[in-house]
Order: C-alpha cells, then structure tokens, then sequence
C-alpha cells in the first residue's frame, strides 16, 4: 500500500511545502459580521471571477498528478474530470456512468458517459481512461496513485470503445466511492488537456492561471467566461487581496479574519457549512506506554476542556467533537461529545499506572491553530496530573517517521473525507494507527460490502471501537471560511474539499 | 613596467579570487545541506515507502553516490550550464529564472530610491549637525532601523492598502506578463525595502559627511572663503560618494536575499518562497543554485564596490605618485 | 550627544533591568487562559490578552529574557568569534591576515535568511538560533575588529610589547583590546540589533525556538492587530525600544573611543 | 595710516580655560611679524582668529582683531577669507582638497569665473608665481611632494592677491629640502610686499623672513650641545652590512652599512621619506630587510625581534617619534616600565619599585608620575618616560627614530641634553635618527647621511658638519653633491 505524506497532507487542506503562518496585519477593525453559510444565490453567466488559494510556490503544476497545493487542487477540479464524483456526500457519476463489481472475477466493469469531448477536440475513449490509469499509478511518478492499492491497472482491459474491465486487489463492493475518493482525474498524459469545464489560457507557477470556458464541455457549460487563479502562500496575503479588490474570492482565511469581520460592505465572510468541517485533535501513539492502555486513552478524552479549545483556537467558529474523524461524510456516527470530568479522567490514569508520567506531544504550525491547541491541551492535561512535553518541530520534519514512532501523541487535522480514506489513512502510520484486529476486521467488511445495510453496518461497529478504546481525540470541527464579493455565488463545496471548492458552476451574480 | 592596467588587474585577481571562494562555498553547503535532517527521499515518497523503492529512487538521483562524487557531478553540470533538477524533477533553471529577475528588478528598484533619498537626507543631516533637521532625520532613521522589516511592511498594507485604498495589497502578477508592467504592484514591496534600507544609508551618509565636514581641508576651504556649497559640492561629496556607494551596492545586493520576508507577506513572486522551502526539505540543487545566484552576486557587487572605491578615490586611483 | 548618550545608557539599563526580572514579576503564567481570546486591556490582563486568551503582560515579561539573552549570546559569539580572527589578522603578517579573512568574505556572500534557514534546518532550537546569528555576523565583526586593530598595530607601544617578547594574549588582551574596545563595543551593539531581528525574523518563518519570545509575541499578534492592537504595539514597542537603546549605547561607545585615540 | 592687522587685548577661552589672555599687537602694511611661543600657548587659535574663524569649542571672550580697521569677530567682512586674507596651514598633505586636482582647486579659490580657454593660463601664472611648473596642474595633491603641496597651498591662498598672509608652522611637517624652497618663496613673497603673520616655533628658520618677533607665552630657551668624545679606541657594538630593505616592490634602503662602537652618539640625517625610520625599525627587528646581516658584539643576529634571545631583545632598544604613540593610553607608567623589567630582565617583583625609582629618576622625572597615565602628562615627560621604559631594559645600543621632532624647542635641548648625560654614565650607545642638521650638528660624534636609501656620506661630524657654517646648508649642499653624482 503506497500512501505518501504528501496526500496525508493534502486531506489536511495543506500542499506539500505550503506553510501556513499567520502575517502581515489584520483587517480595518469593525463591527462583528455574522458569519453566513455558502450563498446559493445563481450567478449570472459571462464575466471574470477572480479567486486567490494557497499556492504551491515553482512546484507548482497543470498536471493533475505533480501539483498538490489548494490552489493547484482547485484548478484540475475545474480543467479535469474524474470518472465519479461527489456532491454533497453522495458519489455521482461524471465521466463513468456506472462501475459495477462482476461478481467472483475481483474485478469491475466500468461504463464511460459517451459524447464527451477533450479541450483539443478528440473524442474521449476507454483508451484514454486506460492511458490515465498507467499515467497515474506509474511507478516513476513521485507520488503513484493510491488507487493502485485496490486496484491492478496493469492488468486492466478495454472492453469496448466505452467500456474497461478493471481487477482488483481485495474484494471492494462500492469501486465508484474509491474513484470519487482519491484524485483520479482523467488526462491526455503529459498534456494539459481534459475535458473539463474550463482550459487553461495562461499559467505561471505560483503566481497565476488564467483559464477559459470550454464551450463543448459534456455537462452544462461553465458560468463565468473566465477564471484567474491565483497562488498566494501567506493566510494574511489572501485575504489582503480581496480586501483591496485584487480579487473576489478567498477561502481557508484565519479565524481572526471572521472575528473582526469587514468595514467594507461589498465583502462577506462565508463558512463551507456543517458538511466542509476540519476535526481538529491529536492522535495518541497506541504502541506504547502509557497509551498503550485503552485507560489513558480514554483518560485524555475525559479531560480536555472541548469548548474552551473551540472558543479559543477556532475563536467559537466551529463545535466540540467527538473523538472520530470524518465528520460531514457519509457513515459518521454523530454521537455527543464527552463531557469533561477531570476526577473520573485522573482515576483512569491512575488504574493504567500513568498517573504524573510525562508524554511527549508533536506538534508543528502545519495548519492555524496546531502549535496552540497544543499548548492549551497541555495546560488542561496538567490537571489531570499528566505533564505533557510539548516537541515544536519545523513543518518539513513534522511526519518523520522515526520522531512520530517516538512521540506519545501527535496534533493532527482531517477534513470530511469519505470514511474509507479517512481510516486508510490512519492506518497508514504505523503509529497513527490502532493495532486492533477487530477494528481490521470492520473495515474491510465496510469495504468489501456490496449492500447499503451491510455497508452502513460495518462502520457502525468501526466506529463503535474508535469510540469505546481508540486512539484518536478529536476536540473540535473547524469552520472553513471564506471571504468573498457578495455577488461571488455558486461555489461548490464538496465533501473534504472544504479548502478547495469546486469553481465550475461559480460566476459573480 | 605594468603590461596590464593596475585596475583591471585588480578587478582580474578579485574575480580569480571570487570564482575560488564560491566554489569552496557551494562545497560547503552542498556538504552541509547533505547533513541535514531533511531527506529529500522520504519527504518525496513519504514514509511508507519500501526500502527498495527508496534505493531504486536514490540511483535514479543519483544520491547512492559518495558526496564527494555528486559535487563534482554538480560541479561538471555547472560548467555546461546545467543547475540540476530539484527534487520534485523540475529542472532548477526552469524554476529560478523569472523569480530571480523579480527579486532583483526589486532589489535595483528599492536601491535606484535609495540612492538618491539617502545621499539627499545624510547629507542634510550632516551639515545641520546637531540641530533640529539633524535631529529629526537621525531618530526617524533610527527608530526605522529599529522596527523589523515584515512590521514595517505589515503597517503599510494596513494604511495605504487597505485603509486608504490606494495600492494594491498584494503583488498579484499576471501570468505571462512581469512585475514591470503592472507596476502598481511593485510599489508597496520596494517601499517596504527602501524604508529598512534608507535608514542604515542615511546613519552611515551622515557619518561620513560630518567627519568630512571636520577635516582640515574642508577648514582650509572655509579659510579661503569657499562658500558651504562650494565646499559641499567639491569637497564632501566627492569624499561621501567611495563610502556612499559601497553602502548602495551592499545594501542593493542584501536586498535580493533580504526580501524574503518582504515577499512572503506581499505574495511576491520572487525567490523567497523558493529558498524557504527548498532549504527546509533538503532540496540540494534548489539550494546550491541560490547560493550560487546570490553569493555569486554578493561576491560579484563586493568586487564592483571595492573598483568603485579605488575609481572614486584618487589616491587610489593614480596609485602611489610621488612620494 | 552626551547627553542623549547618558540617556541612552540610563534607558537600557533600565530595560534590562525590566526584562530580566520580568519573569519573576510576571502576574500570570505564560500559557495559562486568563480570559477570552483577543480581549482588550482590563484589569485582569493590564495589556490585553492574546489569540489564546493569555495575558499578554505576563507574556512580555516572560518573553524579553529569552529574546535578550538569545540575541545577547548571539551577538556576543559572532563578535567574539569576528573580533578575535580580525585581531589576529590585524596583528599577523598580511598574507595570513589575508588567508584568515577570505573565508569570512565567503560567508557574507550568503544571506542572512538563508544561513539562519540552514542552521535551523539542522539544529531547530535555541542554539540553532544563537549559532546561525553568530556566523552571519562575525565576518562583519571580523572587519570592523581587523580595521580598528590595523590603526593601532603599528602604534609604537605595541611594536615595544612585540620587541620585548610579550605573548598573544599580553598583545591582544593588554595592548590592543583596551584600545579597540570602543569600536567593537559599538559593532557589538549593532551586532545585537540584528541578532534581535533574526530571531524576531526566525518567529515570523516558524521557525523560533520559544514560544513567548517578542519576535514571537509579534507574529501572533500580526493577524489580531485589528481585535487587539495592543497584543501587536507592545512586543513591538519593546523590540524598537531595545533597538534604539543598543544603538545609542553603541553611537556613545563609538564616541568614547573616538577621544581614546586622538 | 592704520594698521593692516591690529589685536587688541584678544581673550579665547576653551572648556573654561583661557588659552589666549590678553594679548595685542599690530602689522603695519607690508610688515612681516612672527609669532611665537611654546606649545599649547594658542598660536593657532589666535591665526585663526585673523580669519574671523573659532574652533569647535573655543569662545571668543573679549578683545577685539580687526584687519583693515574692521573687526573679524564674530562674523568676518565678506571679502576678507581668501581676498584681503591669505591662510596657509600646518600640513599641506591635510590642507588641500584631496579630491580636487592642483588646477581645479587654483581655479575654485580665484572665486571668479573664468572662461575656459583662459583657464590654464591663468593655473599656470598661479604656479609661476610659487615657481612651480605648469604640468603640475593636471595633478592630485598626493601626487606632489610635501614642497610642491605647500607651495600650491600658499600659490591658493595668493590667488587673490591678498595684502596680509596667515602662516601656521608652514615648514613644520616638511623636510629640510621642501622647508628650504617654502620659505624662499615666503620670503619672495614678503619682499613683493605682502604681509606675513607666521606662526612658528622654530625661530631660526624664520628669521631671515620677519621683522619683528611677538612672543606669546614663555620664551623659549637656548639649545644644546656636547663635546665629542673619541671612540675610535671603543669596541664596535652592532655592526649591520648591505641592508637593503623595503615594502612590497619598491625598496627604501639599499645596500647600507652601519658600524656603531660603545658609547657613541651617531646621527643618520636625511630628508623625510630617506628610509631613515625603516633603519630603525630594521635595527630593532621590527622590519626584515629583503638582505643584508646584523652582527651584535661579533655574533650574528637574527632579524626578527621574535626570533631573538632575550638578552638579544635586551640589548637593542627603540624609543619612538610620535610621544602620544609611544605608550598605551590605557597603562599607568608603572606597569610600562614593569614590563621590561618582567620580560627582559626577569627581575624579581620586589625590585620593581626601587628600578622604577631609579629609572625616573635616570630621565629626571618625579616618583609621582609612576602612577599616572600617559594622558596626564606632557609630550616631553611621555618621551621621557619611553626613553626610561628602553632604558629599564640595560641596553647597549638605544635607536631614537627622531625623538624629539614633535617636541618644541625647550623640551627638545632637555631631552637631547639627558641622552647625552646617559651616555656618559652607562656607556650607552645612540643612534640618533633625526631630519634636523641643527640636532645632528650639536649632540652627534659621528653622522650617517642617507639620500634615496643609500650612504651619502659618513664620517665624524665635525668633519662633515665643521662648526661655524649652518649645519642646514652644509647638509643640504652634501645632500645636493650626491644627487648630482
């Protein structure tokens, strides 16, 4: 299984180099704005929409496989197409119409939408898709796709002009909710052609692109005659921009951006709503002592303070969670919260022989918020007797492997990914992962189930093991904010892209 | 006596000279980068990479290889032009030309108001020495030195960006198009530059002028009627000016390396971001060309401003004479 | 001026005096919540609190310690470092004093940023920090300690020290050092403004060491600035105020030497 | 008819303290005056005054100077600095603009405009004037000689035909042959009419130029001189042979030979820049010559003062030109005249203060100064104690590199009178390196004369310099046979 740091990164709303770090100053000071969620208002068709994201600096990339800043995501949202897709948290068909298991081969048909045309004006083929997949999954690339961990694309056929055969690797029942999950993006290889809604006009790496309507794309044509991208890598600088009018859309700006709000009545700030939510938490190392012990596991969750760490470090823009990740997607068991209750938490410890020792917690400013809500769950742990060393590494070194296998508990971020990649991507770490064979055991039949009850089953009881001796302690879901033009309208979130919405629909109303 | 004039010997040997320190530079760094904790290798596959695939990968790159072999592979590059690819496979010369040129076109921006600004209020200060212009100029550039640069940078997006409304407040440039003819954009990033630099031009100007301002000459001047502005014009400022464009061109140069902070906050699209993050994943050959880029040019600038010195100092220009 | 000087000295002590205690008068830890985030000057939290709800008083004080002694060790090495090599350049035959002189110029080339980014790299804590402001600034100590040094080489009382076969350390530390104190005070003195803007610039990358420190204390505050200006104006306050005392102890050592000689 | 320049009961004070009390004279028209007295007596300042000018720090505190009836003070006429008022400084290598060519700074203090073509006719006049050729105009002043420097200073400060010139030591910082041309041309100038007001502590050389002399402090006291002593029967103590030395390329001694017997006083004389302080510094191994040995008592020595024994260190010392350089400022007398006694003659520490008493007493100087610093004493007591720390060393052989050219004329007999006092008790042996014939003349038993490095002449002195003649034009002839050879 081939996971890199980097798309564990990525699911955490951050590029590979980008380091967010709060700047330069603040907004003009004023009055609080309410913060609304997405406006749903229809855009009107024509025009130029200008949106800044975080960029990637040189690295960045039109192919769909190289870049991996926010920014780089949100342009191949809108150039390529994958074969599903989500909306909202239901996986819908794009450029596949259906993929269906054959049963007893560990393989797949794939169907393929027909009259879809390329930016260069071929016609799409199950050839093409067949070029993608090797592109993607080749071993040459730096990051192969993860796909290539359930499914053999080496081995994969054309079975007709529109149809492919796919194998896989161990018994998937729901293929479309992987292809919707992973970036799969269909791509002339080595060319920056796709069939998107949009095709690039001009790019500059790190700074901008400039792309233009498709008129012949397959859905309805996009809304705007033109999208400007562009790449800034500092928080403060994003929003500066829209602020003085350099553009008209921004989002994942700090939360102190949305407490001051904005003097100028033409701006509004914007949350992705309750479905683009970041669980914000930190994930305890279950191969050692003391959390070895489900006991001292639990201890932690009884006895950090969640809405101070919501009022604090999210500023009350967001809710106290409930120790799993993935709120928002599909499957999640949206149960309450723990209350905090320091007694019954320093009983724990003491019956797990933890009581006074001292854990060590990593912690890196990956993302707003990571160095500080270390800081303030170390001040509350203290009074549980548990004294918790806080080892404050540079971004580039914070997944080194060797550190995190000898930390006790590092700070972690997850958006509303689908369930599977969540956990596949915990699983990944060997020590962000809970060694439990039953816990296994649910997430492959939660994959391999063919059938919605059996499926929804299956994460039923996966999660009921997170909840009753897991290892991850989750304090809070973190609103995604923006800051737009009003008339900005018709930006799609879509289920753990809450950094990188989708822009094909979006236009200024 | 000399077959080789003694300046262009001079500018022949400091070159000589400079091409060896550089080369034990990027020795240096290519070492040390190669010591560092950041393994281009794993940040590129990530940690659950097979060993194998990490030793395929590290032929591939060539990084199997002792250090001492890469450098001179490195090396042997250099000479035909070639920086190297960085780590994520893009070659280093695609990467770095524009942002190069946007830090430098920075950099000689902030240095072209410098000069005038800083020569105009040094020498200003040095004639009214001790009185309240003196004063005024001297605190001003003082507190200026004393606040840092990404502050200062931050108070002017603050007022004349956001507040005000009268310049952009980030560099957003254009694809396909360069700073220079978006020229609002440059604004803010080498006022930004120029108000940190102006201050230290200005301290040392001033220095150097009201020593002048002390010496015998200028009393023998005074002694034989010359007005100030004679005096100003034929004696303090041909004796400012050796010292005056050292600082320029010092200034000048630590501006391109010296803006990164600048950058980051205006969004700039220079080398600052290129040199933070290559140095903090170990990018060896993204780092290795910016030392050379910009030692190359600090080394380059050291030269020109010790010609300059002997060109503007006639003693040093004529050599000994008679003694 | 001398008086302007005094002034100067008066200011700095007094600073110093503030910052060194300061985390012993400080009302409040410096990570425990006082009060909600951003919250204004109460009486509670006489400067307001920070993004996290934390005293920014307490914060302060607790933070100018380690910015001192940071930049002061800093500054204290690369000067050290620079003087000696350019008092022994001054002092041995030029084509050594050459010799030793080169590899500093090497070092200058590179930029500040990027030597500090460099040593972070590999050694991301405090003395990362104190080692990477101390090579970038010994080279220009170097200089400043080479030129003041040649002036006084060849003055006649050291040519006795070296006719009657006195040792380096007589040489260096009795008849040079004294004579040369005054500029290499005042170069400590800028030395020490930088080495604060290092680190301060070492926070704003992410890549400091402590998390109260005032280059620290600026670039949280940096996003708040609008929600509670006084977070911001106060760590920046106090880093121009230091600035501007070491600069005007630094003009006044100059000065001093300046009479010393003449 | 009224005075040209008249001073009356002029009063400056600096920091508190009075350094011009009460003084007046006159200059009629066409009169040459010199002025006169010991150093610190505010010779300078009180020239300065004449050109309406005060230095930082000094105040006018009552009295009045007024040239051609109108005072200077505070603010001077207009036309007085440059028109009605000449000035010609103490260092001509200080005193013009360094960078300005000869031409350009002629033309700027003309305060005219000129049209172009008849500019460098008009430089050209200008350096007739001061009998210097035309091709110097296209020069720098560090291309000229400290002459040459003088005489364009003094051809500016003519350059407006002003009736009274103000001369500050204007021979001081130059060598006998530049002295000589300088002042023939005050005194041409003089003759053509022009007033001088010469600042000088150096009376002889300007007697032939003034008229009148105006003392202000003290008076001056006569000079010194000795007896010759044989020596011919003495052992020869250093002996150097073929020094030839130098700095980078050019070479400033070549192929010297030195023989110095015990108890001898030899003088090496030579114009500035002659490569006389490189002897020294050669002597006394501060300085490896690019050939050429050093025998001391018949043994060979080494050249670096390094690679010497301590007895060799011991046995030659140097006492330096510049008193404010000699001793450190920050080292009380005690500790340097310690320090020999430490690192030369190992002496135990219970001894110190007895040998210092011996030493100041040796160069006549109170206990008390042991424990001052070098600030709180005089230029003559600091070259005393200099000559003191050489001593402290027992030495055979002291070089003195023109011990007493920064001193004035009082302090200098004393010193000169003590280094002979020495020499007859401790059988010491001297060589004195001296610009000044008068010097050399009065206190040497035998002379070395260096011209471009090499021996001129050598020989017992009163052969070479026969009393009765002015030792200055003996030894400016001798030095003028050997540039003809």
């Amino acid at each position: 299984m081939t996971l890199s740091r980097r798309v564990l990164l990525r699911s955490a709303g951050l590029g590979a180099a980008a380091v967010a770090l709060p700047s330069a100053c603040g907004a003009a000071a004023s009055g609080q704005t309410p913060v609304q969620a997405t406006a749903s208002a229809t855009p009107k068709p024509g025009g130029t929409l200008r949106a800044v994201f975080t960029g990637g600096g040189a690295t960045e990339s039109l192919d769909p496989y190289v870049g991996g800043a926010p920014v780089d995501l949100v342009r191949h949202e809108v150039m390529y197409d994958a074969l599903f897709r989500f909306r909202g948290n239901e996986v819908e068909a794009a450029l596949a119409l259906a993929a269906k298991p054959v049963a007893g081969q560990g393989a797949f048909d794939l169907e393929l939408r027909p009259d879809v045309v390329w930016h260069d004006g071929t016609a799409f083929t199950a050839r093409d898709v067949l070029a993608s997949f090797a592109y993607m999954s080749s071993p040459e690339r730096a990051y192969p796709s993860e796909l290539s961990a359930y499914f053999d694309f080496a081995k994969a056929t054309v079975t007709g002009p529109l149809t492919l055969r796919i194998p896989t690797r161990q018994p998937i029942g729901e293929p479309a909710l992987l292809l919707a999950s992973y970036p799969a993006k269909i791509v002339k290889p080595g060319k920056s052609i796709g069939t998107g809604p949009y095709q690039v006009d001009a790019f500059a790496a790190g700074r901008e692109a400039r792309l233009k309507k498709f008129d012949r794309y397959w859905e309805k044509t996009a809304v705007s005659d033109e999208l400007v991208l562009s790449s800034l890598t500092d928080p403060q600088a994003k929003v500066n921009a829209v602020l003085s009018g350099q553009s008209d859309f921004s989002t994942d700006i700090p939360f102190t951006i949305a407490k001051t709000g904005t003097s100028n009545a033409e701006l509004e700030i914007r949350t992705a709503g309750p479905l683009g939510r970041v669980g914000f938490g930190f994930v305890l190392n279950a191969t050692k002592a003391p959390f070895k012990d489900p006991r001292a596991r639990k201890a932690v969750r009884l006895g950090i303070d969640r809405q101070a760490l919501v009022d604090s470090v999210l500023l009350g823009f967001g809710a106290p969670g409930n120790d799993l990740f993935g709120a928002g997607s599909k499957h999640f068991d949206s149960r309450e919260p723990l209350a905090r209750d320091v007694d019954q938490a320093r009983t724990l410890l003491k019956d797990a022989g933890a009581a006074g020792a001292t854990v060590v917690f990593r912690t890196a400013e990956y993302e707003i918020g990571y160095n500080a809500s270390t800081q303030l769950v170390a001040e509350q742990l203290r009074e549980l007797g548990l004294m918790v060393k806080i080892d404050q590494v540079g971004v580039p070194e914070f997944f080194d492997v060797k550190a995190l296998g000898q930390t006790d508990g590092i700070v972690f971020s997850i958006g509303a990914l689908p369930l599977p990649v969540t956990y596949s991507r915990l699983a990944a770490y060997p020590t962000l992962g809970l060694p439990d064979a039953e816990l296994k055991t649910a997430l492959g039949a939660a994959l391999a189930a063919t059938d919605e009850p059996a499926r929804a089953k299956a994460w039923a009881t996966a999660q009921q093991i997170m909840t009753d001796r897991g290892n991850t302690v989750v304090w809070g879901q973190a609103d995604t904010l923006s800051i737009a033009r009003k008339s900005v309208a018709g930006v799609e979130t879509r289920a753990g892209q809450e950094k990188y919405p989708y822009l094909g629909r979006a236009g200024l109303a | 006596m000399r077959p080789v004039h003694p300046l262009l010997r001079h500018a022949l040997s400091g070159l000589a000279g400079n091409v060896v320190l550089l080369a034990g530079l990027s020795f240096l760094v290519f070492v040390g980068v190669d010591l560092l904790p950041g393994d281009p290798i794993t940040s590129r596959l990530g940690p659950t990479a097979t060993p194998e695939r990490i030793a395929a990968v590290r032929a591939e790159l060539g990084l199997d290889q002792p250090v001492l072999t890469r450098y001179g592979d490195w090396l042997a590059g250099i000479v035909h032009g070639d920086l190297g690819r960085s780590a994520a496979g893009q070659p280093v010369t695609e990467l770095l030309s524009g942002r190069v040129g946007n830090s430098i076109l920075l950099a000689c921006l902030a240095t072209a108001c410098l000069i005038p600004l800083s020569f105009g209020f040094g020498l200003a200060a040095a004639r009214r020495r001790g009185r309240p212009a003196d004063r005024a100029i001297s605190t001003g550039s003082l507190l200026l030195l004393s606040v840092p640069e990404f502050v200062v940078a931050g108070f002017l997006v603050l007022i004349l960006a956001i507040g005000l409304r009268l310049l952009p407040a980030v560099s957003l440039v254009p694809a396909g198009s360069s700073p220079v003819r978006h020229s609002e954009v440059l604004v803010l990033p080498v006022l930004s530059l120029l108000l940190v630099g102006l201050a230290y031009a200005t301290r040392v100007i001033r220095a150097a002028a009201a020593g002048t301002l002390r010496a015998p000459y200028v009393e023998f001047l005074r002694l034989s009627g010359q007005s100030e502005r004679t005096i100003l014009r034929t004696a303090v400022v041909p004796a400012v000016l050796p010292v005056a464009v050292q600082i320029w061109l010092l200034t000048g140069v630590s501006m391109i390396g010296g803006a990164v902070l600048v950058e980051k906050v205006f969004g700039y699209p220079g080398i600052g971001e290129l040199l933070v993050t290559s140095v903090q994943t170990g990018d060896l050959a993204v780092v290795q060309a910016l030392v050379l880029v910009l030692g190359g040019a600090t080394l380059a600038v050291l030269l020109i401003a010790d010609l300059a010195m002997v060109l503007l100092t006639p003693r040093l220009r004529t050599g000994g004479g008679a003694e | 001026m001398s008086r302007l000087g005094k002034a100067g000295w008066a200011l700095f002590f007094l600073l110093l005096l503030v910052i060194l205690i300061g985390p012993a008068i400080a009302p409040n830890t410096a990570t425990h919540p006082v009060g909600p985030p951003y919250a204004p000057p109460s009486g509670r939290a006489l400067l307001g609190t920070d993004h996290l709800g934390r005293d920014m008083l307490s914060r302060l004080l607790l933070g100018g310690r380690p910015l001192l002694l940071t930049s002061l060790a800093a500054a204290a090495a690369g000067t050290l470092a620079g003087s000696l090599t350019g008092l022994v350049a001054a002092l041995s035959r030029r084509r050594l004093g050459a010799w030793l002189m080169r590899p500093l110029d090497a070092i200058t080339a590179v930029p500040p940023i990027l030597l500090l980014l460099l040593c972070l790299t590999a050694l991301p804590n405090r003395t990362g920090l104190v080692i990477a402001v101390a090579i970038t600034s010994a080279p220009l100590s170097a200089r400043v300690a080479r030129s003041a040094a040649a002036q006084v080489a060849g003055r006649a009382h050291v040519e006795n020290a070296i006719a009657r076969g006195e040792n380096w350390s007589w040489l260096l530390g009795r008849e040079i050092l004294p004579l040369v104190a005054g500029p290499l005070l005042a170069d400590f003195g800028i030395r020490f403004v930088a080495a604060v803007y290092l680190v301060a610039a070492a926070g704003f990358l992410g890549l400091g060491a402590s998390d109260t420190d005032w280059g620290r204390l600026i670039v949280e505050a940096l996003p708040g600035a609008a929600l509670q200006p006084v977070a911001l104006l106060a760590p920046v306050i106090g880093v121009a105020f230091l600035a501007v005392a070491a600069n005007l102890a630094s003009d006044r050592a100059a000065q001093n030497s300046r009479g010393l000689l003449a | 008819m009224t005075a040209l320049l008249e001073v009356q009961n002029l009063r400056l004070t600096a920091a508190g303290r009075a350094i011009v009390d009460g003084v007046s004279f006159q200059v009629e028209p066409g009169e040459s005056v010199a002025i006169t007295g010991p150093s610190g007596a505010g010779k300078t300042t009180l020239a300065l005054t004449v050109l309406g000018h005060l230095r930082d720090g000094v105040t006018h505190d009552g009295g009045q100077v007024l040239v051609d009836g109108r005072p200077t003070l505070p603010q001077p006429p207009p036309e007085l600095r440059g028109g009605l008022v000449g000035y010609v400084g103490q260092d001509p290598g200080n005193s013009l603009n360094p960078y300005a060519r000869v031409a350009t700074t002629l033309l700027r203090v003309t305060a005219r405009s000129v049209p172009r073509p008849q500019r460098s006719a008009l430089v050209s006049e200008l350096l007739a004037r001061v009998g210097l050729p035309t091709e110097l105009a296209q020069r720098y002043p560090h291309q000229l000689s400290g002459g040459q420097q003088q005489r364009v200073v003094i051809a500016a400060a003519l350059a407006r035909n002003p009736r009274l010139l103000v001369l500050d030591e204007p021979t001081t910082a130059l060598d006998l042959v530049a002295k000589a041309e300088v002042v023939a041309e005050l005194r041409r100038v003089s003759d053509a009419g022009i007033s001088l007001l010469w600042v000088t502590h150096d009376l002889a050389s300007v007697e032939t130029v003034v008229d009148r002399v105006v003392t202000i402090g003290e008076p001056t006291t006569a000079s010194y001189s000795h007896a010759p002593v044989a020596t011919a029967a003495r052992e020869v103590v250093l002996t150097a042979t073929g020094v030839t030395a130098g700095y980078g390329h050019t070479s400033v001694l070549r192929a010297v030979d030195l023989e110095l017997r015990s108890g001898e006083l030899l003088a090496v004389l030579g114009a500035s820049g002659v490569g006389k302080s490189t002897l020294a510094r050669v002597l006394t191994g501060l300085h490896r010559p690019a050939s050429g040995t050093l025998a001391h008592r018949g043994e060979r020595l080494p050249w670096d003062v390094r690679r010497r024994s301590r007895a060799e260190r011991a046995a030659i010392q140097l006492v330096g030109q510049n008193p404010a350089e000699a001793l450190h400022p920050r080292q009380t007398v005690r500790t340097a005249l310690t320090r020999p006694l430490v690192r030369l003659r190992n002496l135990p520490t219970a001894e110190h203060d007895g040998e210092i008493k011996l030493l100041l007493d040796a160069v006549q100087l109170p206990i008390e100064v042991a424990d001052r610093l070098p600030g709180e004493l005089s230029g003559g007591m600091r070259q005393r104690v200099a000559l003191a720390r050489a001593l402290a060393a027992r030495p055979e052989v002291i070089v003195c590199d023109e011990i007493t050219s920064a001193l004035d004329s009082s302090t200098q007999s004393a010193i000169l009178r003590m280094l002979d006092e020495l020499r007859a008790e401790l059988g010491l042996a001297v060589v004195l390196i001296t610009h000044d014939a008068d010097v050399a003349a009065s206190v040497s038993d035998r002379l070395l004369v260096l011209a471009s490095g090499r021996v001129a002449r050598t020989g017992a002195t009163a052969d070479l310099l026969p009393p009765g003649e002015s030792p200055e034009e003996r030894v400016r002839h001798l030095l003028i046979d050997h540039t003809d050879l």
